[in-house]
């Protein structure tokens, strides 16, 4: 990988790349390189989890237009999504990945990207499912109390908005004070709103990396709001986010026969 | 997959050539047919006169033993047998109250929800892609294929596409080398209601079925109802008294014919149960021309 | 700082009988921003709105809420006088607490305190309101019609006689539709081909109206007053300026064998053709399927070296029509199911069961048996004819549910046709129920049963098929003796259903206007909007929207000019100011809208477009949405889907519902 | 003795179909609990989730959300997409624990200013019968008057 992204940067096939280098307590930290000399600081492998895609957003790496992206299979799904969202049209990418077999994938087009993504989609991580199996096998005042209990930690940091490459609104809703929607204090009735209102807007549109619930400093699993909503919403009205590059927002779309057994 | 198979009076009694034949064009096949242990009366033709509940009970208790075998899809090559075991199985699947009336009468329980197939579709789904492999003569004649009331309607039960004018035995025979002929009364009545009791009138409607399809030039007669068989063959002397010309056109079971096509002697596909002879139609068999 | 003036009104007694009216305007005018409260009897009487605008005046109010009925009733009422006051009608709000308070329960203090609720969430409203003005849209004074059949030709008479510009598409290459294919019309048996072609030339002459035929719609874009429409003008092979309609090319083209659509397929016509002797452009094209230079590439060319004016050039290509239009009439008309749909009548392959369209041809002296009825087998006279009325309408089992309306009568026409040219003939009708709801039309059908001795069976026919050279006709008499019967006929008529044209769905998508289930146009309301549909400025006309006859389509088509001539009246569109924006602000943030369009799905309207946003040196800064003000209708469904709140809905703001809420449920005292 | 409790419900309704069916319930004079408070959107499509919370974040006890039958909406498909916006909302806030019956949802036509009265009184009813939303409150405090109460306290 490191030969790949000096022999890119060093064409000129790409600008800016973004991928991971270890810090001094050896973990993998994201990091930027402009030149085929630094290329030699690259790392990849399995602690490489975040997910690089949300710096595409910067201005920084707008700026540098061409743009290699080091990406595990929750970044290269990131970007389908973000592609059907009419997000990165001023950016030429390439990515580069390493498939189950070991080796080194280079995708310079979206098609290709597209085909890669299919043919390697993640399913539900494994400790995702067994605690929203254990959620949903509570009683509601049992998940009331489980909420209420995580939520009164937040302190809204936004870290779960900072990170995720699906908000990338200049403008946030919890910014907008014209109204107020969302209480700027830490009170938990504030959080409960703000957790609800980012699920809502995320669901059909998380690709569940996780990394929300990853980065939060005071541990909540926020993430399990969001894997939730994408199951209820797969189930119930089927595609899969980041699966095409044709939107399937299943949030902008209706069927006339959807289910209506709750209305009166 | 496991194929139930539900004989029904006819096919043990009248129509026995029918259930003989059945048998041995699967057996070719390599088809296993099973039939649903301690299989009742279907109820036709009196039943659902009489009482509706028994009408609907007579059916379900068949098909809660063909539920009980694990049987998911059931064979009823008889028209009137599977007309009141579709017709059944539609109230029950239709109506949760009813399915709990008739598992509280047979004191067990009942869903209704196997696959009822009548023979075309057991022909068109199990026989038609293998068949090929087995066809070794061509029947080359003319041939009327009849349908007959209760294998045509109602369109909901009988599934057909064309239920004013089936293709599907018409299918079959050309597949067997034969040349079915475009006729009038496909699916017109041969009066088996009144089978015993006004045998004068199942002639008059039977001798038009049989004009028409002589006048067209037909050889044979192809059906899969065992009441229109035994009613074009059984009363055929009284059908001719009604006819300006009588005629000795044979008419056989689909099966029957499928199974000459296949090599299967004249014997084993019970062609010598027949009142009025098919000797003409076996005889055919590997003609140059029609 | 807001004034707000806060109005209650007793309604007489309407709103005062429960609710304690004064105790409801004292406590108003205590709340925050309001400025001045009073009571009155009867708030939308003429001192009534008069107390409110001196008050206006008199008290410098920016804004009034009014207590009394729904805004249903008065909005408009008070929004004027609010205007006259001199301070913009949309900061005035009605809070309604008759209709869903003081009628709706009974005289008590909870009543009262819900009466005042009320006022308090409007009152948090209006101080939000803002200035909005009708959005004015300009219109482009000219009209489409589409189709050429009677329903089209009325509706572009219409208009172009009130002094617009219409612009007709027909897609053969003659316009006159279906009608001009009719023998006789009911219930007058007058010649169809004589009240129509006067008309069609018409048409052609009218000095305000431009004709394309043998042209099809490509695409339509835009709005209501502005819609921008691609016309794909079909090559003609042929040059309408150097044609004289001669005729030449006609009698020598050798490729002679095509069927005939004009008359339903029953003689031949020429590769280079007019559609009929009084077709309209009179002048031929080339069909291109059938031609032998096309066919056989370059061999032929008759038609060009024959032709005196060298009109002929087989190089002419489709060309791609654009024209601005301010409405568009929809008038693209209706087909028939043919003989080959009814498996029990043997599919149609028998030559002498026809359908209605080949009976009309039959009967018609421009027909191809010069109006003498003879079956199409032998061309004898037929001694027994039998008409089905009904024939595929009116059946589930077919999948046409609906009645086709003009079968029944049309059908006595054919069954009276008969019998006068044929005296001695024997004419059966089968039918299910007789329809003849219309001016005259009972008469007829008594007229045909009684006078010229049609036979009538009520009953359904089962089957046909022929015996003995006769096609046997099986059906039921369910009237007397309710027996079977089976004539013996030499010719059957099918009355088949009437349906839409092959290609209605995809007009419709062209056009973004609905339809139902059969394909037939929706209209948008069915009893109060028939004409219009819900994409302003498109109209219907006709047999497109549903089975019609002739004075239907023709009544239809006048109203849809009307329609369109209304549009029309005045040089600019004014509409209600409730519709989305997307927030807009100085550079560089330029708004807040990310550019995702997820937005643009959810819009019945395709009211969302997308802007792009550029520099001065013409980079692309960004792409964000934009609401078409022309198109959007206000439903605000785009606000509640879009994420970060950049589009707004003007009247009912994310600012003015929120405080609303925050109103309703904080009680200051 | 305690009075009775009163519940506060809000009811978001769309003003083609369910305002005018609750103006038709006036003016028919169908008499029904008081306890219900309209506010007036152009369409269900209009109605953002957001506003939900707040009316219960403000003291709501319950909410009715109501607009036009399928196929009615007076936007063609306005109420389609607040239908599954609901579907989504609605099991969202199961997975938090929230007492998603506090929420009714109904289709309520111009024409049934009947049903509207029914759909009112039965909410009314339900709503009653659960209590107040004290979950929802007792989360901080929400109101500010509650605030000042704990400031005074203090």
């Amino acid at each position: 990988m490191q030969d790949k992204a000096a022999e890119l940067l060093k064409n000129g096939t790409v600008n800016l790349l973004i991928g991971f280098s270890e810090d001094l307590g050896k973990r993998p930290v994201p990091c930027f390189i402009e030149t085929a000399e630094e290329a030699n600081i690259l790392v990849f492998n399995q602690e490489c989890k975040n997910n690089l895609s949300v710096y595409l957003h910067k201005k920084e790496v707008k700026d540098a237009v061409k743009i290699g992206l080091v990406s595990n299979i929750a970044t290269l799904r990131s970007v389908m999504q973000l592609l059907s969202e009419n997000q990165l049209w001023s950016l030429t990418i390439t990515y580069l990945t390493v498939n189950t077999a070991g080796e080194l994938v280079v995708l310079s087009s979206a098609e290709e990207l597209e085909a890669y993504v299919q043919a390697n989609f993640p399913t539900c991580r494994a400790e995702d499912k067994e605690m929203l199996d254990k959620l949903n096998a509570m009683t509601r005042a049992e998940r009331w109390a489980y909420w209420k209990d995580q939520l009164s930690e937040c302190v809204k940091c936004y870290a779960c908005r900072a990170v995720c490459p699906m908000c990338y609104c200049t403008v946030c809703t919890t910014e907008c004070n014209q109204p107020q929607w969302i209480k700027t204090s830490a009170e938990t009735s504030g959080n409960f709103e703000y957790h609800t209102m980012r699920a809502m807007h995320l669901g059909g549109r998380c690709i569940n990396c996780g990394e929300c619930g990853r980065i939060c400093p005071a541990g909540i699993p926020v993430h399990l709001l969001t894997a939730q909503m994408n199951l209820e919403i797969e189930q119930e009205f089927g595609g899969k986010t980041g699966w095409s590059l044709k939107s399937e927002y299943a949030m902008n779309s209706f069927k006339p026969g959807d289910k209506e057994n709750f209305i009166k | 997959m496991r194929i139930g198979y539900y004989p029904g009076c006819s096919l043990q009694g009248s129509g026995k050539e029918y259930s003989e034949s059945l048998f041995a064009v699967a057996e070719k096949c390599g088809i296993v047919l099973e039939e649903i242990n301690d299989w009742n009366c279907c109820g036709a033709s009196a039943a659902h006169s009489l009482n509706h509940d028994l009408s609907v009970a007579l059916p379900a208790r068949t098909l809660a033993l063909a539920e009980k075998q694990g049987l998911e899809q059931i064979l009823v090559p008889c028209a009137a047998c599977f007309g009141r075991l579709a017709t059944a199985q539609q109230e029950l699947v239709s109506s949760e109250p009813m399915r709990a009336k008739m598992s509280d009468y047979l004191e067990m329980p009942v869903k209704g929800t196997a696959r009822i197939l009548t023979v075309f579709e057991f022909l068109q789904e199990h026989i038609f892609p293998v068949a090929d492999q087995y066809i070794v003569n061509k029947l080359n004649h003319k041939t009327a294929c009849y349908y007959g009331c209760l294998l045509s309607r109602p369109k909901d039960l009988t599934r057909l596409e064309f239920p004013e004018d089936p293709m599907e035995m018409d299918a079959v025979m050309e597949m067997a080398g034969a040349t079915p002929i475009d006729w009038a009364f496909k699916t017109e009545c041969c009066g088996a209601g009144l089978s015993v009791s006004r045998t004068d009138i199942v002639a008059k409607l039977s001798a038009k079925i049989v004009e028409d399809a002589v006048s067209r030039g037909a050889e044979s007669i192809v059906v899969a109802c065992p009441m229109c068989q035994m009613n074009l063959d059984l009363r055929r002397k009284e059908i001719n008294k009604q006819m300006d010309k009588g005629s000795d056109i044979p008419v056989m079971f689909i099966t029957q014919a499928l199974g000459l096509s296949m090599g299967l002697s004249a014997d084993k596909l019970g062609l010598n149960r027949h009142f009025v002879s098919t000797g003409k139609v076996v005889s055919c068999v590997g003609r140059k021309e029609v | 700082m807001a004034r707000i003036g806060v109005f209650i009104c007793h309604c007489g007694e309407n709103i005062s009988a429960t609710i304690d009216v004064e105790k409801v305007a004292k406590l108003a005018g205590k709340l925050s921003g309001v400025a001045y409260s009073v009571d009155y009897k009867y708030m939308c009487s003429d001192p009534g709105q008069t107390l409110i605008v001196d008050a206006i005046k008199e008290h410098k109010l920016t804004g009034i809420v009014v207590g009394a009925c729904s805004p249903r009733m008065h909005e408009g009422t008070f929004r004027k006088a609010a205007e006259k006051a001199g301070i913009n009608p949309y900061f005035c709000e009605m809070a309604n607490i008759r209709e869903h308070c003081s009628w709706v329960h009974p005289k008590s203090d909870e009543t009262t305190r819900k009466a005042l609720d009320i006022v308090r969430t409007m009152v948090e409203k209006v101080k939000n309101n803002t200035a909005l003005f009708p959005i004015k849209v300009p219109i482009t004074k000219t009209a489409l019609v589409i189709g050429g059949g009677i329903a089209g030709i009325q509706a572009a008479l219409d208009i172009a006689n009130s002094g617009h510009q219409v612009i007709m598409v027909e897609k053969t290459p003659s316009i006159g539709g279906h009608m001009s294919q009719l023998s006789e019309t009911f219930p007058t048996l007058d010649c169809s081909q004589c009240i129509l072609t006067p008309r069609m030339v018409e048409v052609a002459q009218h000095p305000n109206i431009t004709l394309h035929t043998f042209a099809t719609v490509e695409s339509v874009t835009g709005f209501i007053g502005n819609f921008e429409v691609d016309i794909r003008l079909k090559a003609k092979s042929v040059d309408f300026e150097k044609c004289t309609g001669c005729g030449s090319c006609w009698q020598k083209c050798p490729s002679k064998k095509i069927p005939d659509e004009f008359n339903a397929g029953m003689s031949f016509r020429t590769a280079i053709y007019t559609p009929f002797p009084q077709a309209v452009p009179n002048k031929p094209v080339i069909d291109r399927a059938n031609c032998t230079w096309f066919t056989k590439g370059g061999k032929c060319g008759v038609c060009a070296k024959i032709c005196p004016t060298g009109a002929i050039d087989y190089n002419t290509e489709d060309t791609i029509l654009s024209v601005k239009v301010g409405s568009i009439v929809t008038a693209t008309g209706f087909d028939i199911k043919h003989s080959d749909f009814f498996p029990e009548y043997g599919y149609g392959k028998h030559p002498d069961i026809i359908d209605g369209l080949q009976f009309e041809r039959l009967a018609s002296a421009s027909g191809p048996t010069g109006g003498e009825i003879r079956r199409p087998s032998d061309g004898k006279e037929p001694e027994t004819v039998v008409f089905l009325a009904c024939a595929g309408s009116r059946d589930k089992a077919k999948g046409i549910e609906y009645c086709s309306k003009i079968c029944c009568m049309y059908t006595a026409k054919h069954a009276m046709l008969y019998k006068h040219k044929n005296h001695h003939g024997k004419a059966h009708v089968f039918y299910m129920d007789i329809r003849s709801a219309g001016k005259s039309y009972d008469e007829f059908v008594r007229r045909a049963i009684e006078e010229d001795d049609v036979n009538y069976i009520r009953g359904r026919v089962s089957k046909i098929y022929e015996k003995n050279g006769k096609l046997m006709v099986v059906g039921v008499d369910t009237l007397l003796g309710a027996k079977p019967v089976t004539i013996e006929a030499d010719m059957v008529v099918l009355a088949t259903a009437v349906v839409a044209n092959e290609d209605a769905e995809s007009v419709a998508q062209k056009l973004h206007i609905s339809y139902d289930k059969h394909k037939f146009f929706a209209e948008a309301h069915p009893k109060l909007k028939p004409v219009e549909t819900n994409t302003a400025g498109i109209t219907l006309a006709g047999a497109c929207q549903s089975a019609k006859d002739i004075p239907e389509t023709v009544a239809q088509a006048s109203a849809a000019a009307a329609k369109t001539i209304i549009l029309f009246s005045g040089s600019e569109l004014t509409r209600e100011p409730v519709v989305a924006t997307v927030n807009r602000s100085a550079a560089p943030v330029f708004t807040t809208c990310t550019g995702c369009f997820l937005c643009q799905e959810v819009c019945p309207y395709q009211a969302i477009e997308r802007e792009e946003i550029r520099d001065r040196a013409g980079n692309l800064l960004m792409n964000a949405a934009k609401v078409n003000a022309g198109l959007c209708q206000g439903c605000g469904t785009c606000v509640a889907m879009c994420r970060n709140k950049s589009i707004d809905l003007q009247g009912f703001s994310n600012q003015q519902m929120l405080s609303e809420v925050m109103g309703l449920l904080n009680e200051p005292f | 003795m305690a009075e009775p409790f009163e519940p506060k419900i809000v009811a978001f309704v769309c003003n083609w179909c369910t305002y005018a069916g609750a103006d038709l319930a006036g003016t028919s004079r169908t008499k029904y609990e008081t306890n219900v408070r309209i506010i007036r959107f152009p369409c269900t499509g209009r109605i953002d989730f957001m506003l939900l919370i707040k009316a219960f974040q403000n003291g709501a006890d319950g909410i009715i959300v109501s607009g036009c039958h399928p196929n009615d909406c007076h936007y063609t498909s306005g109420n389609f997409h607040a239908r599954r916006r609901w579907i989504v909302f609605k099991s969202m806030l199961d997975f938090m624990g929230f007492p998603t019956e506090r929420i009714t949802f109904s289709w309520v036509s111009a024409a049934e200013g009947k049903k509207w009265a029914e759909l009112v009184n039965e909410t009314t009813d339900s709503v009653r019968a659960l209590g107040p939303f004290t979950e929802y409150k007792n989360l901080d405090f929400t109101t500010f008057n509650q605030m000042d109460h704990e400031a005074i306290a203090r």
